[in-house]
């Protein structure tokens, strides 16, 4: 296993501002997250390291979390609310729509890594419902003949 | 900021900061409450009105009057700017002209509180205030 | 303590304040169904997650069903373990874990053996309306390691695995990933467990309830050499498989089978008979001799010498500081496990001397363990490709050896081991227990030292089942300290004292499982019945005691190879032969 | 200081957020400022408003008057005409859907005048990001006169006398509950607040925090004192990134006050705050899983005994209370118990915050007394069924509820009357359903959501509600057989009574009830293959009438599967097995040719 040292230095870093304490191995991946976007292998292993716990106990908690994903995002992250309202309000049809405009399923990214699109639930602005995300802009009252735009929007900006 | 070291420090300090947030506690009762709109357009100003608000603002503040004050656009009664409109609850409207600071602080006084009507009142059919 | 009186199913007991109902019930011979809970009563070795859900009971008064394993009786509480209630979710759980669970009992390894096999046949599961159509069950990969086969599609998610793993061992190579129907036991990102900071103690397999977690079969290698005729077959058997191999044959635990063991090898067909007891006398040689080298360096203020020297016979507590504490790879001693000693014996010294080729020799271990299986294989115990131990099969494996030839093992007629490896003494039977190792080092460390005869030639102070246990031991006026553990987590604390410069120990003996090797993860499996490890424990001590000769140095065969081959203790020799180095195996990421 | 004459609040919620509001906030500044009227009119972010249907929300004071569905363009005409003339911007104002008349105040609308804000009485009302404005509407006092008063007991007896239960499901006695953690010694004992809010479909939790987030600081300081704690920690959600933030500015500023810290009025009574984050999971919000993953493991809860009043955080004696239960507290201290208690129904004393949503008109967040009927919530608050369609049933309790049908409409909503109907309170979801929607997908759709958060660790839960979702996917797709409902059932009531904590528990409860009170939906699924409210894909066929098909071919040219085919002005035909039934032929057809069948 390799990690680049600059990397490997940040993730210390961020350990140490823990105190390297094992009860902050979530706050910790939260930010070592937020700062290279997603959790790989050598990265949870040095996390392991620092806490001074086993790295199955890292990757047991990433596996747990919703949150945590050992997968680069693209650089637009669509993310479809399935929360009830949303729900209720045809969040499912959205997805399709989504889906088959991306050429991607649920939970992936697309091969050249500008879109990746997953689903979440409630981002609790349910009087939108339903709901999706770019990135952080929120798009509300949604329809599936809305997708098609709003992934144009994203393809033009890449052009 | 200095910390608050008991309760007395805490009312204290309520106290203080409690004038600014009057106006939006007032908001939640605005019909059991005395209304109170100066006329401030270009003419309503021209003549005073700005003043005339501040006063009535500050008198209802020191007596701690359940009064809402706002502005309001032209009348119509231009000749006798400034006019305040005044509404007590339950009642019609009055509106009064030719105020001023004085006048003013008279009103609160008077009316207001002691529901004593002022010279003048400029007789009008009124509409409800609140349409 | 505080009595309490619980009613279960209609009948009053009086217990103890805290006891589950699971206990209380066993006092009154019930036996709630359990497949989670897993205790090792005296060994600390908990696991109670309350997850399967099997042995839930009606507790009327309750809302929902409380499980036996974890609620504690409560002042006069009533209970029923068999209402049509219960009854109604116990088999309806087990439905479901029987829907996620391979139905291929006839050839999974844990056949016979397997705790949600045992519920099946109580329950009388027939149709399962949770099995076909569109019901899907997990799949996983499943990995075939030098030592242990995990086929995670068997999982139960019991979760005694990774509490073992981490708890009682603390491995940490284990841990449950995922959530939902997918989670399960495995190791960090999927890695095999030889990427893993698994030592192979394979503790995980003694403890699985089914068949996700078993040893690697070699049976089947060694019928093939058995059956060929250019191949010399030599088998050793390790000192604690023979008081628990009779367990396979409806003996009582602790029964001692040392001449039908052998018996049983020849009837088989082993051209020879040996006994691993044989080279645990010749590692009390080496590693009493190294230790008394050591210790008289360090008397003299050698400020480098390592000490403590601690016991190096345990492969997995070999790969432990491999793995976890590469840098104190040189407190252990550099002396071979009994195993490897007695393989490089055998394809060095015996091979000549019956003219055999190394390549045409067989050499067959029958251990209690797994991790020997691991140990076989590595590299510096093999010359031009050729192990110096070719199969390591575990007591388990035998006993299938022995029932696949036909052999009737209760009426077999005891045998002598073969000579010349396979005369041992009392000293060497007691490796197999916790303790064991340090007291025949001492027997001889002593008698070397003084020159004198040992007064009393049983160190009670060094028996015992705790996992930790220290003792002084005075040689002639040199006061020894030492220590014994078991349990990887009890060597850690040790390895932490030395890191610390805080070990106030002369010697340290570890082995990996719980009791020793009377407990490995090769020996039949006990199911949680502590009192078959204790059994076990008391037959090692009385073989030791009805033995003729009790210390190592006396072994005359022993005496003899020293003097044809070996000719001194640690020399030239033993040195290329007896001894070994370790390695830097930490898992860990490099900068790039 | 400025003697501002107006004051301007703007919903600053998340959702609100969503739709531009620190764009009008940004707006009404800029304007002010080019008016010199900087110092006459305030411009305040506040929380949510509750009325999110609407929104973003603009409220203008002293004269109370409510704007909806604002746009940052709309801003120069607020100020020109309402600020500066004196003239309420009408096409802005709250339109009352049954009289068509404009409401300027708040109070007068149906979305408001049946709710009672006590857990949510600051939000949207003052700048959660401005300590002074919590002071001057008597924050604080309750946490000074309890630490004044010097009785941990008697306020814990307070609490218990008000009848404030938990607002996080199950409903536990709040007072009781630090009553057991209270006498439980240790050298170190924690106040844990559960922010954690994961039903999909409930933010009352992240609006508090949201809109008043003091609230929270200072009741956990009051239950700190109470137990015995002199920490506390916040687990929230991390998909919350403005509660986040609100919160820690509001600890930044209460401990420059000294309302955190060391000898918090004087007293010798030490508290602070240190928040810790979710990461999504659902079970963290059961107490034990959530203390697990405080302590950086897998959330994953443990049986109990020992509770955490006991066996806690770090295994330290620790108490944890859902944000809304404490958001009720320095209420309850302030205006006394008795007060409180006044509110409600026999066993559940205040109020309830909801989280509206599904097919209504009016979504949005309200808290409203125990005791008021769905009816009054769902046609007098909710303003009714969107488009006017017939309501079918309202889901309550998020994924550990049940779905409630009409005659359920008039029951007094309390803890016990919801489980008796089959749901329970759980955390304040409430979604509105009507006849479009499918009962069997609505339960398979809190089964999916219970598969997917379930933490595995049970059989029950980890094995039982997976089998229970396929055989809902079974019957979606018209392959169920009338043995599976009884499997079904069964599976249910087993789960219900064997699984380890409170999710996989109250988990088949959207089965269980969907089962109880729309058999007949489950029936036609399985016996005549038909989905009554055209939900299930497998179920529904679309067919073009040849009779009314003009043959324009925008149906087929939209059909993202080119299964329609047909000549210009000819009629149409759909491949049934090409079709994916996405609906879109039905939008585009001009001439209602294509149905449903």
């Amino acid at each position: 296993m390799k990690i680049q040292k600059q990397l490997k230095d940040q993730i210390v870093e961020i350990c140490n501002s823990f105190n390297n304490d094992p009860c902050n191995l979530i706050n910790v991946l939260h930010q070592v997250q937020g700062k290279i976007g997603y959790l790989p292998v050598e990265v949870q292993q040095v996390i392991a390291e620092c806490l001074h716990i086993p790295a199955s106990k890292v990757y047991g908690v990433v596996t747990f979390y919703a949150f945590f994903t050992m997968t680069p995002k693209g650089k637009y992250a669509v993310s479809v609310c399935l929360g009830t309202a949303c729900y209720v309000r045809g969040a499912e049809k959205v997805l399709e729509e989504f889906e088959r405009q991306l050429g991607i399923k649920s939970g992936e990214t697309d091969a050249t890594g500008t879109f990746s699109l997953n689903t979440l639930r409630c981002v609790g602005a349910c009087g939108l419902a339903p709901v999706a995300m770019v990135g952080d802009k929120v798009y509300g009252r949604l329809t599936p003949a809305d997708v098609k735009a709003i992934v144009e929007e994203y393809r033009a900006m890449e052009k | 900021m200095e910390k608050i070291k008991s309760l007395a420090d805490l009312k204290k300090r309520r106290e203080e900061l409690q004038s600014n947030m009057q106006l939006r506690e007032m908001g939640d009762n605005v019909d059991n409450m005395i209304q109170v709109k100066v006329a401030m357009a270009t003419c309503g100003i021209a003549s005073g009105a700005k003043q005339v608000m501040e006063t009535i603002i500050n008198e209802c503040n020191t007596r701690k009057l359940p009064v809402v004050v706002t502005q309001t656009g032209c009348m119509g009664y231009c000749y006798a700017e400034p006019t305040v409109e005044v509404k007590k609850p339950g009642q019609e409207p009055v509106v009064f002209g030719y105020i001023n600071p004085a006048k003013a602080t008279e009103l609160v006084e008077k009316y207001l509180v002691g529901n004593e009507l002022l010279d003048g009142i400029i007789p009008v059919n009124y509409e409800k205030i609140d349409k | 303590m505080d009595k309490i009186k619980v009613t279960i199913d209609n009948r009053t007991v009086e217990v103890a304040k805290g006891t589950t109902i699971l206990k209380a019930a066993q006092q009154l011979g019930i036996e709630i169904p359990t497949l989670c809970h897993f205790e090792l009563e005296g060994l600390n070795f908990h696991n109670r997650p309350g997850g399967c859900r099997i042995c839930v009971v009606e507790v009327p008064g309750r809302r929902t069903l409380a499980p036996a394993c974890v609620t504690e009786c409560m002042p006069d509480m009533v209970v029923y373990t068999n209402s049509p209630r219960v009854l109604n979710a116990r088999k309806t759980v087990l439905e479901l874990i029987l829907s996620d669970h391979p139905a291929d009992c006839l050839n999974c390894s844990k056949c016979g053996s397997c705790e949600l096999q045992d519920l099946a046949i109580r329950f009388g599961v027939r149709e399962n309306p949770y099995v076909g159509g569109n019901h899907v069950q997990s799949e996983y990969k499943v990995e075939v390691s030098p030592s242990i086969i995990r086929d995670m599609n068997k999982c139960v998610m019991c979760r005694r695995c990774e509490e073992m793993c981490n708890k009682v061992q603390t491995v940490g190579a284990l841990s449950a990933i995922e959530r939902g129907f997918p989670a399960v036991v495995s190791t960090a990102f999927g890695n095999t467990l030889t990427e893993s900071p698994c030592v192979f103690c394979g503790q995980c397999v003694a403890v699985c309830p089914v068949g996700a977690l078993t040893e690697v079969d070699n049976n089947y290698q060694v019928l093939r050499d058995l059956a060929d005729p250019n191949k010399k077959t030599v088998v050793q058997v390790a000192p604690a498989v023979r008081v628990a191999l009779g367990e396979e044959f409806g003996m009582k635990p602790g029964e001692i089978v040392t001449g039908k063991l052998a018996a049983a090898l020849k009837a088989i067909g082993f051209d020879y008979v040996f006994d691993t007891d044989w080279s645990a006398d010749l590692t009390i040689m080496e590693e009493g001799t190294e230790l008394i080298g050591r210790l008289k360096k360090f008397l003299a203020g050698d400020k480098d010498v390592k000490i403590p020297l601690m016991t190096s016979c345990c492969p997995a507590w070999v790969n432990f500081y491999e793995k976890h504490f590469p840098q104190l790879r040189e407190y252990p001693s550099s002396a071979k496990s009994p195993q490897q000693m007695f393989g490089a014996v055998a394809k060095n010294y015996f091979a000549e001397k019956i003219n055999c080729k190394r390549e045409d020799m067989v050499c067959v271990s029958v251990m209690p363990c797994l991790a020997k299986k691991y140990e076989t294989g590595r590299e510096e115990f093999k010359k031009n490709g050729n192990p110096d131990v070719d199969y390591s099969i575990s007591t388990r494996e035998l006993a299938r050896l022995i029932k696949m030839f036909n052999i009737d093992f209760n009426t077999l007629e005891p045998i002598e081991f073969d000579s010349p490896l396979g005369e041992s003494t009392g000293a060497a039977v007691i490796f197999g227990a916790t303790g064991g190792v340090m007291e025949a080092a001492v027997r001889t460390a002593y008698e070397v030292l003084t020159g004198k005869t040992l007064p009393k030639i049983d160190f009670e102070e060094l028996r015992g089942l705790e996992g930790v246990r220290e003792a002084v031991v005075d040689i002639d006026g040199l006061k020894l300290n030492l220590a014994v553990v078991y349990g990887l987590g009890n060597a850690r604390k040790m390895l932490e004292l030395i890191e610390k410069g805080e070990c106030k120990y002369h010697a340290i003996e570890v082995m990996a499982c719980p009791g020793g090797c009377i407990d490995g993860a090769g020996q039949p499996y006990h199911h949680g019945d502590s009192s078959i490890i204790k059994a076990r424990w008391e037959a090692t001590y009385r073989a030791d005691r009805e033995l003729p000769i009790r210390k190592s140095h006396e072994n005359p065969s022993i005496q003899a190879i020293y003097k044809e081959y070996y000719k001194e203790p640690c020399g030239h020799l033993s040195h290329e032969q007896l001894h070994t180095i370790y390695f830097d195996k930490k898992i860990r990421v490099d900068e790039e | 200081m400025a003697n501002y004459k107006y004051h301007i609040l703007i919903c600053g919620g998340t959702g609100c957020h969503a739709s531009q509001s620190a764009k009008i906030k940004e707006n009404f500044e800029q304007l002010l400022k080019e008016k010199n009227l900087e110092n006459d009119v305030q411009v305040i972010a506040t929380g949510c408003f509750g009325f999110c249907e609407k929104g973003p929300i603009v409220k203008m004071l002293p004269d109370n008057t409510f704007y909806t569905q604002v746009k940052p363009e709309d801003c120069r005409e607020i100020i020109d005409e309402h600020i500066i003339k004196g003239r309420k911007v009408e096409r802005l104002l709250y339109l009352d859907p049954k009289t068509q008349e404009h409401k300027s105040d708040s109070k007068h609308m149906g979305f408001y005048k049946k709710q009672m804000r006590i857990a949510l009485r600051n939000c949207g009302f003052i700048n959660p990001e401005n300590i002074d404005e919590y002071i001057a509407r008597d924050g604080y006092k309750a946490l000074a006169s309890v630490l004044e008063q010097n009785d941990p007991e008697a306020t814990i007896e307070d609490i218990k006398k008000s009848g404030l239960r938990g607002r996080g499901g199950a409903g536990f006695p709040t007072g009781v509950k630090w009553g057991l953690c209270r006498p439980n010694k240790a050298d170190q004992k924690y106040m844990i607040c559960n922010a954690d809010e994961g039903d999909p479909g409930a933010f009352m939790d992240r609006s508090i925090l949201e809109g008043d987030p003091h609230s929270i600081i200072e009741a956990m300081a009051i239950g700190g004192f109470c137990i015995g704690a002199t920490k506390g920690l916040i687990y929230i959600r991390a998909e919350y990134p403005l509660a986040i933030h609100r919160l820690q500015v509001a600890i930044g500023q209460a401990r420059e006050y000294g309302l955190l810290g060391k000898n918090i009025f004087g007293t010798d009574f030490d508290f602070d705050i240190e928040l810790r984050y979710g990461a999504g999971a659902f079970v963290c919000g059961e107490e034990t899983a959530l203390i697990h993953s405080m302590e950086g493991q897998r959330g994953e809860p443990t049986f109990k005994p020992p509770f955490p009043a006991v066996e806690g955080f770090m295994k330290k004696p620790s108490n944890v209370n859902n944000v809304e239960t404490l958001a009720n507290i320095p209420v309850i201290i302030n205006k006394g118990w008795e007060w409180f208690s006044s509110i409600g129904t026999e066993k559940s004393k205040g109020t309830k915050v909801f989280a509206l949503a599904g097919q209504i008109n009016n979504v949005g967040l309200i808290e409203v007394p125990m005791g008021i009927t769905l009816r009054e919530i769902i046609y007098e608050i909710g303003g009714g069924i969107k488009g006017g369609k017939q309501f079918k049933a309202v889901q309550t309790g998020g994924p550990s509820g049940g779905c409630l049908t009409e005659k359920f409409l008039d029951t007094p909503i309390d803890y016990e009357n919801l489980v008796a109907a089959g749901s329970m309170m759980g955390s304040g979801g409430m979604i509105v359903m009507d006849e479009t929607s499918c009962m069997v997908s609505v339960a398979k759709f809190y089964l999916d959501f219970t598969v997917e958060e379930s933490c595995g660790k049970c059989s029950p839960c980890r094995i039982g509600n997976k089998r229970m979702c396929e055989i809902l996917d079974k019957i979606t797709k018209g392959q169920g057989t009338m043995e599976d409902l009884d499997t079904l059932r069964n599976l249910a009531k087993v789960i219900k009574d064997s699984a380890l904590c409170g999710l996989g528990q109250t988990s088949p409860n959207p089965v269980l009830s969907t089962i109880d009170n729309f058999w007949d939906e489950y029936v036609a699924h399985v016996v005549d293959k038909k989905c009554p409210a055209g939900q299930c894909k497998a179920l529904k066929k679309y067919v073009i009438d040849p009779d009314k098909c003009k043959g324009c071919t925008a149906c087929a040219r939209k059909c993202p599967v080119g299964a329609i085919h047909g000549t210009v002005k000819n009629p149409h035909e759909i491949d049934q097995a090409a079709c994916i039934k996405c609906g879109t032929c039905i939008d585009t057809c001009k001439f209602n040719a294509i149905s449903i069948q």
